[in-house]
């Protein structure tokens, strides 16, 4: 009887020059799938033509490379756990890949309901186990971010080391002590930054910058949780729905004017607008009501329990001063969003207050009467597009603090051994590399398939030849930076082409003379 | 004598070998006369004359001679000595105006610069000598402010000759002037030599190819050949009894305007030969109706009459081959090449 | 419609000229494109043996050829190849060695197989291109020369559009529009690169064009197509050449700066990709030398060989300037 | 007067058409336009909405003319990236631009005419034997690889110039003039501009150096020696004033290469110029910005033509009274 | 021979539009030069005729436009009976093989890169002659030059000839087609004296045996006055004075005949150094002076000629002049 080849398939990445790990992996991919019969092609493609094809037309390609990054806020697990596999996203969110599975959705819908962090860990557990089962992605790497400071410029006992994201947070801007003359934190940013907007995420660097200057009711301290910040206190009733918050009384905005809770709820509800904020807006959706209590206390109330609330809402979303913020948002028009309104002043009421922005650098300076004053007068981030360059300046001193590092690593371990007064801090991140199957389409409906092109990859080879070592081997979207949600269990896979071919000849696919095959029966529908 | 020459050679070096452009010539140019160079193109008239100056391409050397101004030898003059004595004794007037003017510097200007570098006038004095020099050839003064390139090309003409005039030198020489003008202008700047040599006492050497120029202004004559002289003395001698198979061919080559006679011109046949190898003997022979055996031998100088010398072995015959050349039919076929 | 013409001379005429017919006949006959050609290819080797410059320049190109030509056997690795070591690791930023004569990349690769590939790339882009250009800008130039008046003046606007566009940025714009192609950096150096000969030639044909020479073609009855092809187009011949030479090293240096930029074929191996990765995998502070001066050296090597054979051509054929 | 209004109109010509192309190329670029100002979680409608307020629902013949109208009031339209207005982002590297292109052209112009000049005056000496193959092979390296060279030696391995940037970090200025005049902005002016001379300066070297050599065999040059004038003199005042003059045409050209240069010189030493903006914009499908971009460029090159062109037809005296028109 | 009319010219004038300077922009004017200017004469089959005139004084564009290389302003020019400007692509050719042109420098007449033969052979191929008659139409022609000794010549290229063999080889391409007419442009100002006369002679023959007539342009009355029967003197774009070349030269009648004749330099001793009865230079071809346009040179001139152009009058059997202080011809002297 006869059997019909599988097509050839072009696998699609960011362009060598843009990411060249990424291509690198991607051609390994390639070399090893050939081993499978396939046929594989690696395209690579500027960020836009490849999110215009992956994101836009979600039909019509097969596979392909992404990414997922970590953020503070993804030191919950939620938000890849709810987004990245739930059939409510096929369409237009975050599940582009079209993975359906029943059994997860109610996995990934459970666990946020659940308050209880034991209970809610099991179900984590299983969320992974599915998905280490089905392999709708296949899971390549934790990168290791480097990062690297100036010891003599900076105590190194008070930089903080938080899980997921290393020395650069938050809390380290906050604590990091000069040791002498110089008192400027320069940091670097390898991308070119697009706006400085409490409205806006933009991905890029200008989030680090937001951070400083507009506080959030909690922050996450350093052992990844939650813990109030511009709120004296944040307390839930039993059902986990209401939420009473008590303001600090110590706050103001950089212009003078203080923080009032107007202004708390205002931040927490402009999102909610339709069209004002659309990336702030998921993270509000959730609250049905709030209430003044007081000049010092209000209430957020939820439809229903939310686990990650604290993390990706309270912890999210920037206090702004709604004296400046409310008639901008009055005036917007048709179609306009928050994220394109210039507001030059950006005035928040963070430990930094913006000063400059140029098209090299945003400076701030730290804010003395801050309840929680930085040691440093200022932040400066530079913008220093070519990584050769950003190291040069780190050696130079130019930089002091590098926390963008895209190049490879094992320069940045060289020069740190060469020069003293470098220091290299490394982490693994929350984010991930992975390779997306198409589940649309056939053959990566099978998942079978997908199980079987995926232990034909070895993942070690990767971590070591694509990501220089590094790496950390994946198989999960939780990270092994997040340990009390990561399910260690999903690293056991076997591994090799053998393998693969074995359980491609027991779902029915054969390979003759060097080309893959369906199962009798089945044809390419493309 | 102002200027005398003394077997005078010069060489170039070329890709293909050395050209003998002047080949051991010797002439003298008395004060307040004006001396005529004529003969074929490429036998060395400019070369001979630029060597007066001392300027000449990279590839060009002296091979022998000497060249006595006022009784110094040029070429034994320092660069410094020679610089000095340039354009304040001996000024030169280019075959092309044009290309003999700056063309980004006002025609004054240039005269300017000469009086103001060599003659170490003031700028004011220069500007009025400058005046004064274009009302002696014959130009307005308001057109010492316009370009070379605005200027016409009997007018850029004499506007070199003003520029020669400058620092009133003793002896200008002048590189065929008046070959690219038309009869008129060409009279009229011929009329400016003569007059200037009457007026200033200004000895001339003029090169041309058209010997009745050279009867126009003339005094002497210097007929070249090949890198050699072949003829020389006054004007009036040469013309009238051309002592020279060369002489007498131009002479017949020559159209005339008022003779009444219908008189049948008589070309020479074939050209000049090349200056890389010059034949041995006389280096007319190939050409000559007259040729005999002796010519092949080196022919030397004849003194014919008073002042006036041919470099051919039947100078003597010299009536007889005047005689025998009027017919065209002489001249016909010698070359055969 | 040819129209006979009566011999009518005097008798003592018509038997000299009866005479000397044999001699006509016998001769070779109006091989008119084979000794021009045969002319041209005269040229063509005299040049490099009376100017240095083009000799050197020559044996430079020659050298590149060749090695296109045998790229196959001469490279140890497939260039885009990820060489492995044993343990997982790639054989990445490796010295050179016995085995990899330059090294290998950061990601791995035969940095001597590349380059060597990279010879042909170069030339590929290089010469279609070049000829594009002198191709484009010899017809303009003959044709706005020649005819003059609105068909000149509108090519020369045209020419001057064309110069008035930044040009590596046009490529790169063209390059991202169409899609990262090799042919698509040619297409843009095409288009804006032409005027540059055009406007030499066209002055070339101006100046020609007022010869006597054209002059009597006229009179003796050629047309004008005649005139432009035949006689003004031979002319202007050497001048094409020459522009040739200019423009294959223009091509080649922007491909390397377009595929630098990163807007080149990432399948397709060129010293400008070389370069680009070289520059992107950071090979400047590895102090990999061995990595990022070899293709810069090919392509100074390539592009000043065409420089030189131009001005060899110009020494030896337009003697004005020869030095 | 009437020439310089056809300039003008040319100029303006250009503009439109340079644009126009642009207009239709990018248009018709493959992935969706809003691809880098849509974050891939807003949802259709707000695309929808995106889309409306872009214009780009209109027919491409209406979008033409809306743009038309808004160039011509210098409106370039939002950076996609940027969320601003392109006449600023562009704007603000203008300078930076204008500087490192002429700085660049003037270093590369006076050391090429003097260089050419020096090699004519030594015709055939070593000196020549080696300063021609030289000068071809500056002009045979591609920019950016000189850049690089320049960078990992002079930077990276003597240490003696900044990476890249145009100011230190963290230093203010009170205006835009003291900090283009402050000595750090020169230090990182340095070596880009260094890389653009090295690659400008081959083209009037050899020009001034062949029409040296042409103007030396000159009658008129030789007229000169006859006058008995020094050699300094007539090399100055009257070979080297010749030769210049189209040397000053060649200025006119080198400002198309320099800009062109620009782009990869302000790559490779994140000099924060027009250039840069344009690869950027491009690689990041902003094509507002890179529509801007490509247009200020060519604005830039048209009027520094435009001001090159004038003073030739200044300085030749044959050209000013002949036939210009 | 001499009664047929082969060329008859009217009204010929013939303007150059210059390009504007910035000062004509400014000042608003629109220089033309009038290069020829209204003229009017006939030639007979087999007659030569001598143009003589100075430098610019339009020559070269009058013989440019007897053998149409370029158009007339205004004016026509028959030729055998035919307008030439309402020549169709065949009737050209026709005209073509019987009007050729003799150029002033033989080192630009030929393409340098067509050797001798092929240049020869040209105007045959050009005007499609047929290929059987080549040879001996070339014969001819070579024969006619005097170039029937040098046959190795026909295989080399320009630049390997000398001035005196190019003019030849150029003249042979003239004759080949064994044309009518011809124009020759100061054929022989680029040639050394010595072999001016050797053109000078084959063109004399030619004239006599192939009953060709010529236009011969000149500045040389000496030369023109070896060639040609019958002599036009122009300034500045008109004919000024038209008559046989002895009458002329003997007894010029226009001042400006006078002139040049008497410019002329001879190769004698004995000569008259009286100064030009001319002053001046040429005026400017762009705004020439009202009236006669020599009045502003002219020794005699008075008001009259200040004020009005004199016309072309016939003063003389076979003579006219263009000036008024000339005298009528009596009625007897006809
Ligand atoms: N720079 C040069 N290099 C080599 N040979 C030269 C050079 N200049 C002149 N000659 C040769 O020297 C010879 C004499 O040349 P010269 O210019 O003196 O002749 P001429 O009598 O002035 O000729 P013409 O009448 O054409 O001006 C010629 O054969 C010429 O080819
Ligand atoms: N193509 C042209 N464009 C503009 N003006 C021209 C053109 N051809 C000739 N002229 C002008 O027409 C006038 C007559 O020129 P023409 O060449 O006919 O004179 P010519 O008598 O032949 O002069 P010459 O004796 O110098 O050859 C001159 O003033 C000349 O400048
Ligand atoms: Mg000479
Ligand atoms: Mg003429
Ligand atoms: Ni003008």
């Amino acid at each position: 009887q006869s059997v019909s080849p599988v097509r050839a398939l072009t696998l699609y990445s960011r362009a060598q020059a843009a990411n060249p790990q990424q291509y690198q992996a991607a051609e390994l991919i390639a070399q090893a799938w050939g081993d499978l019969g396939l046929d594989v092609t690696v395209s690579g493609l500027p960020q836009n033509q490849l999110s215009d094809v992956v994101w836009y037309n979600r039909d019509s390609w097969d596979v392909s490379m992404w990414q997922m990054v970590g953020r503070p806020e993804r030191s919950d697990p939620d938000d890849f756990v709810s987004n990245l596999f739930h059939s409510a996203n096929i369409e237009s969110g975050y599940n582009f890949v079209g993975y359906s599975n029943p059994e997860y959705d109610r996995v990934a819908e459970a666990q946020r309901l659940v308050v209880d962090r034991d209970a809610r860990q099991a179900l984590i557990y299983e969320a992974q186990d599915i998905v280490n089962a089905d392999q709708p992605y296949v899971f390549l790497v934790y990168p290791t971010k480097s990062y690297a400071y100036n010891t003599a410029v900076f105590d190194d006992t008070t930089l903080v080391n938080q899980p997921g994201l290393g020395i650069k947070n938050f809390l380290s801007f906050i604590a990091v002590e000069p040791k002498g003359d110089q008192k400027d934190l320069i940091m670097n940013v390898s991308n070119e930054l697009n706006a400085i907007n409490p409205y806006y995420i933009s991905g890029a660097g200008d989030s680090w910058m937001t951070e400083l200057i507009w506080d959030r009711i909690m922050r996450i301290d350093a052992d990844g949780l939650p813990t109030p910040w511009a709120a004296e206190s944040v307390t839930w009733n039993d059902e986990g729905t209401l939420a009473t918050i008590v303001i600090r009384d110590d706050l103001s905005f950089h212009d003078g004017m203080p923080v009032r809770v107007e202004d708390m709820i205002f931040s927490l509800e402009s999102p909610q607008r339709a069209g004002v904020a659309p990336m702030y807006k998921p993270f509000v959706d959730p609250i049905v009501a709030m209430e003044k209590l007081d000049d010092r206390t209000f209430t957020v109330e939820l439809a229903q329990p939310n686990a990650a609330f604290e993390t990706s809402t309270l912890s999210k979303v920037n206090i702004v001063p709604e004296h400046i913020w409310a008639p901008l948002l009055d005036a917007l028009v048709e179609g306009e969003t928050a994220e394109s309104v210039l507001e030059d002043s950006r005035v928040g009421s963070g430990p930094f207050k913006f000063d400059r922005w140029n098209q090299s650098e945003v400076v701030l300076s730290a804010i003395p009467d801050h309840f929680a004053a930085a040691k440093v007068d200022r932040v400066i981030m530079r913008v220093v597009l070519n990584v050769e360059a950003s190291l040069g300046m780190l050696r130079s001193g130019e930089l002091n603090f590098l926390t963008d590092y895209t190049g490879d690593p094992q320069l940045l371990k060289d020069a740190a051994d060469a020069d003293d007064s470098i220091a290299v801090v490394d982490v693994t991140d929350i984010g991930f590399q992975f390779l997306g199957f198409n589940c649309r389409r056939a053959p990566f409906d099978d998942p079978a398939v997908r199980r079987a092109l995926s232990f034909a990859i070895n993942r070690r080879l990767i971590a070591g030849a694509a990501y220089n070592g590094f790496g950390r081997p994946a198989n999960s979207h939780v990270s092994p930076a997040l340990p009390f949600w990561y399910n260690a269990a999903t690293e056991e896979l076997p591994v090799g082409i053998d393998v693969a071919t074995a359980m491609l000849e027991d779902a029915g696919y054969s390979i003759v003379d060097g080309q893959l095959h369906y199962p009798a029966g089945m044809t390419e529908q493309y | 004598m102002l200027l005398s020459v003394k077997d005078l050679k010069i060489q170039y070096k070329t890709r293909t070998g050395i050209v003998h452009a002047v080949d051991g010539i010797s002439f003298d140019v008395p004060e307040g006369k004006v001396v005529g160079i004529v003969g074929e193109s490429g036998c060395g008239k400019t070369t001979a004359v630029r060597s007066l100056l001392r300027v000449m391409p990279p590839v060009a050397s002296y091979a022998g001679g000497e060249i006595k101004f006022d009784g110094s030898d040029i070429l034994k003059l320092s660069e410094r000595e020679m610089n000095d004595l340039r354009w304040r004794d001996i000024a030169y007037i280019p075959q092309s105006a044009m290309n003999a003017l700056d063309p980004v510097w006002r025609v004054g200007n240039q005269i300017i610069e000469v009086l103001t570098k060599r003659g170490g006038m003031k700028k004011a004095a220069a500007k009025l000598r400058a005046e004064e020099l274009f009302a002696m050839v014959g130009l307005e003064k308001k057109r010492l402010r316009d370009y070379p390139h605005q200027f016409s090309g009997g007018m850029r003409q004499r506007a070199s000759i003003a520029l020669a005039l400058a620092l009133s030198p003793r002896l200008a020489i002048a590189d065929e002037p008046v070959t690219a003008l038309d009869v008129i202008i060409q009279r009229q700047v011929l009329d400016t030599f003569s007059r200037l040599q009457r007026e200033f006492g200004l000895s001339v050497v003029l090169v041309t190819h058209d010997i009745s120029v050279v009867a126009y202004v003339c005094d002497y004559v210097v007929v070249m050949y090949a890198g050699k002289i072949v003829e020389k003395g006054p004007v009036k001698d040469v013309l009238t009894s051309p002592s020279h198979a060369y002489t007498i061919g131009l002479y017949n080559a020559f159209p005339e305007l008022s003779a009444d006679e219908e008189r049948e011109l008589s070309p020479i046949e074939g050209g000049p030969p090349l200056l890389l190898n010059p034949p041995e003997g006389c280096r007319f022979r190939e050409r000559c109706p007259f040729a005999q055996e002796i010519c092949k031998q080196e022919p030397v100088e004849v003194q014919v009459g008073p002042e006036h010398f041919s470099l051919c072995h039947r100078a003597h015959e010299a009536a007889e081959m005047r005689e025998q050349a009027r017919d065209p039919a002489v001249w016909r076929g010698v070359v055969t090449a | 419609m040819p129209q006979a013409i009566e011999p009518m001379g005097t008798a003592s005429t018509d038997q000299t000229a009866a005479a000397l017919l044999p001699h006509l006949a016998t001769a070779p006959r109006r091989s008119g494109l084979i000794a021009m050609l045969g002319r041209a290819g005269n040229a063509f080797w005299r040049v490099p043996r009376e100017s240095n410059y083009a000799k050197v320049g020559l044996i430079i190109y020659l050298i590149f050829a060749l090695t296109a030509i045998f790229a196959d056997q001469l490279v140890h690795y497939e260039p885009l190849e990820i060489l492995f070591a044993d343990n997982y690791q790639l054989r990445r930023n490796l010295p050179p060695t016995t085995d990899h004569w330059l090294g290998t990349s950061y990601s791995g690769r035969d940095i001597y197989s590349q380059l060597v590939m990279g010879t042909r790339s170069a030339l590929a882009v290089g010469l279609t291109a070049a000829i594009c250009v002198v191709a484009i800008g010899t017809l303009v130039g003959l044709v706005a020369g020649y005819f003059g008046g609105w068909i000149d003046n509108l090519l020369m606007r045209l020419a001057d559009i064309a110069l008035g566009i930044p040009f590596l940025p046009f490529v790169i714009v063209l390059a991202s529009f169409m899609g990262a192609a090799q042919s698509n950096v040619v297409l843009g150096i095409a288009l804006l690169l032409w005027p540059n000969s055009a406007r030499v030639i066209r002055s070339q044909v101006m100046s020609l064009r007022e010869r006597a020479f054209i002059e009597a073609a006229r009179v003796t009855g050629a047309g004008k197509w005649r005139i432009l092809f035949v006689h003004i187009a031979p002319n202007v011949l050497a001048l094409s050449f020459l522009y040739t030479s200019v423009a294959v090293g223009w091509a080649i240096l922007t491909e390397a700066s377009v595929s630098f930029l990163g807007f080149g074929p990432s399948d397709t191996v060129s010293w400008g990709y070389m370069l680009q990765d070289a520059y992107a995998s950071q090979a400047l502070g590895r102090g990999q030398y061995n990595w990022f001066i070899p293709p810069g050296l090919c392509i100074v090597f390539v592009v000043m060989a065409g420089f030189f054979i131009s001005r060899g051509y110009e020494e030896v054929l337009f003697p004005k300037l020869k030095g | 007067m009437k020439y310089v209004m056809s300039r003008l109109l040319y100029a303006i010509l250009v503009l439109w058409i340079v644009g126009t192309i642009l207009f239709f190329m990018f248009r018709l670029m493959p992935g969706s336009p809003l691809a880098a100002f849509i974050d891939q979680t807003t949802t259709l409608e707000q695309q929808q909405a995106l889309i409306a307020r872009f214009g780009l629902d209109k027919s491409l013949f209406q979008q033409y003319t809306i743009f038309l109208q808004n160039a011509l009031q210098g409106d370039l339209g939002q950076s996609f990236f940027h969320r601003r207005p392109v006449t600023e982002v562009v704007m603000e590297a203008l300078p930076n631009t204008v500087i490192l292109t002429l700085s660049g052209l003037v270093v590369a112009y006076i050391f090429g005419v003097l260089a050419g000049a020096y090699l004519a005056w030594r015709r055939g000496s070593t000196v020549e034997g080696i300063g021609i193959p030289l000068a071809l092979a500056t002009r045979a390296a591609p920019e950016f690889w000189l850049g690089m060279v320049m960078l990992a030696f002079f930077s990276f391995y003597l240490g003696w110039f900044p990476a890249g940037g145009a100011n230190s970090v963290g230093l203010e200025y009170d205006s835009e003039w003291t900090r283009i005049f402050s000595v750090d902005y020169l230090h990182h002016l340095t070596l880009p501009v260094l890389t653009l001379a090295i690659y400008l300066q081959g083209l009037p070297l050899l020009l001034m150096r062949s029409n040296m050599i042409e103007i030396l065999q000159e009658e008129f040059i030789t007229m000169s020696k006859m006058k008995g004038l020094g050699s300094r003199t007539i090399v100055l005042n009257h070979a080297a004033r010749n030769a210049m003059l189209p040397v000053a045409t060649a200025f006119a050209l080198g400002i198309g290469s320099a800009i062109g240069g620009n782009v990869v010189v302000e790559t490779i030493f994140s000099w924060p110029g027009i250039g840069r903006l344009l690869v950027n914009a491009v690689s990041a499908s902003d094509y507002p910005l890179a529509q801007g971009a490509f247009m200020i460029i060519t604005a830039v090159l048209v009027a520094m033509n435009f001001v090159a062109d004038m003073t030739y037809h200044l300085l030749d005296p044959r050209i000013r009274h002949a036939a210009s028109n | 021979m001499h009664d047929e009319i082969l060329l008859d010219v009217k009204n010929l004038s013939k303007s150059f539009i210059l390009s504007r300077s910035l000062g004509d922009v400014i000042n608003g004017r629109h220089p033309q030069v009038d290069a020829v200017n209204d003229i009017n004469f006939t030639l007979k089959r087999g007659e030569t005729i001598g143009v003589v005139g100075e430098s610019g004084c339009g020559k070269t564009t009058l013989g440019r436009m007897l053998l149409k290389l370029i158009e007339p302003t205004s004016g026509s020019i028959d030729f055998g009976g035919e307008d030439i400007s309402t020549l169709d692509r065949t009737d050209e050719l026709a005209f073509r093989r019987r009007a050729q042109l003799v150029f002033q420098n033989p080192f630009d007449a030929l393409n340098p890169h067509f050797t001798i033969r092929r240049s020869i052979y040209e105007p045959l191929v050009n005007t499609q002659v047929p290929e059987e008659q080549h040879d001996q139409l070339v014969a001819d022609a070579l024969v006619r030059v005097q170039m029937d000794r040098m046959l190795h010549l026909l295989d080399s290229y320009p630049h390997q000839l000398s001035g005196g063999q190019l003019q030849r080889v150029v003249l042979a391409r003239a004759l080949v087609l064994k044309p009518d007419f011809i124009v020759a442009d100061e054929p022989v100002s680029m040639l050394d004296v010595s072999v001016r006369a050797g053109i000078l002679n084959v063109l004399r023959e030619v004239r006599d045996t192939m009953g060709l007539a010529a236009v011969f342009i000149s500045h040389d009355l000496a030369l023109v006055r070896y060639v040609c029967e019958r002599t036009i003197t122009m300034y500045m774009g008109s004919v000024v004075e038209d008559g046989p070349t002895k009458d002329v030269i003997n007894r010029p009648l226009h001042p400006y005949t006078r002139a040049l004749v008497q410019a002329v330099p001879v190769p004698n001793v004995i000569q008259s150094h009286e100064p030009l009865a001319l002053t001046g230079n040429l005026p400017d071809a762009r705004n020439p002076p009202p009236g006669c346009r020599f009045s502003d040179r002219c020794p005699l001139a008075e008001d009259i000629c200040r004020q009005s152009r004199p016309p072309l009058r016939t003063v003389e059997q076979n003579r006219r002049v263009a000036c008024f202080k000339v005298p009528e011809m009596t009625a007897g002297t006809a």
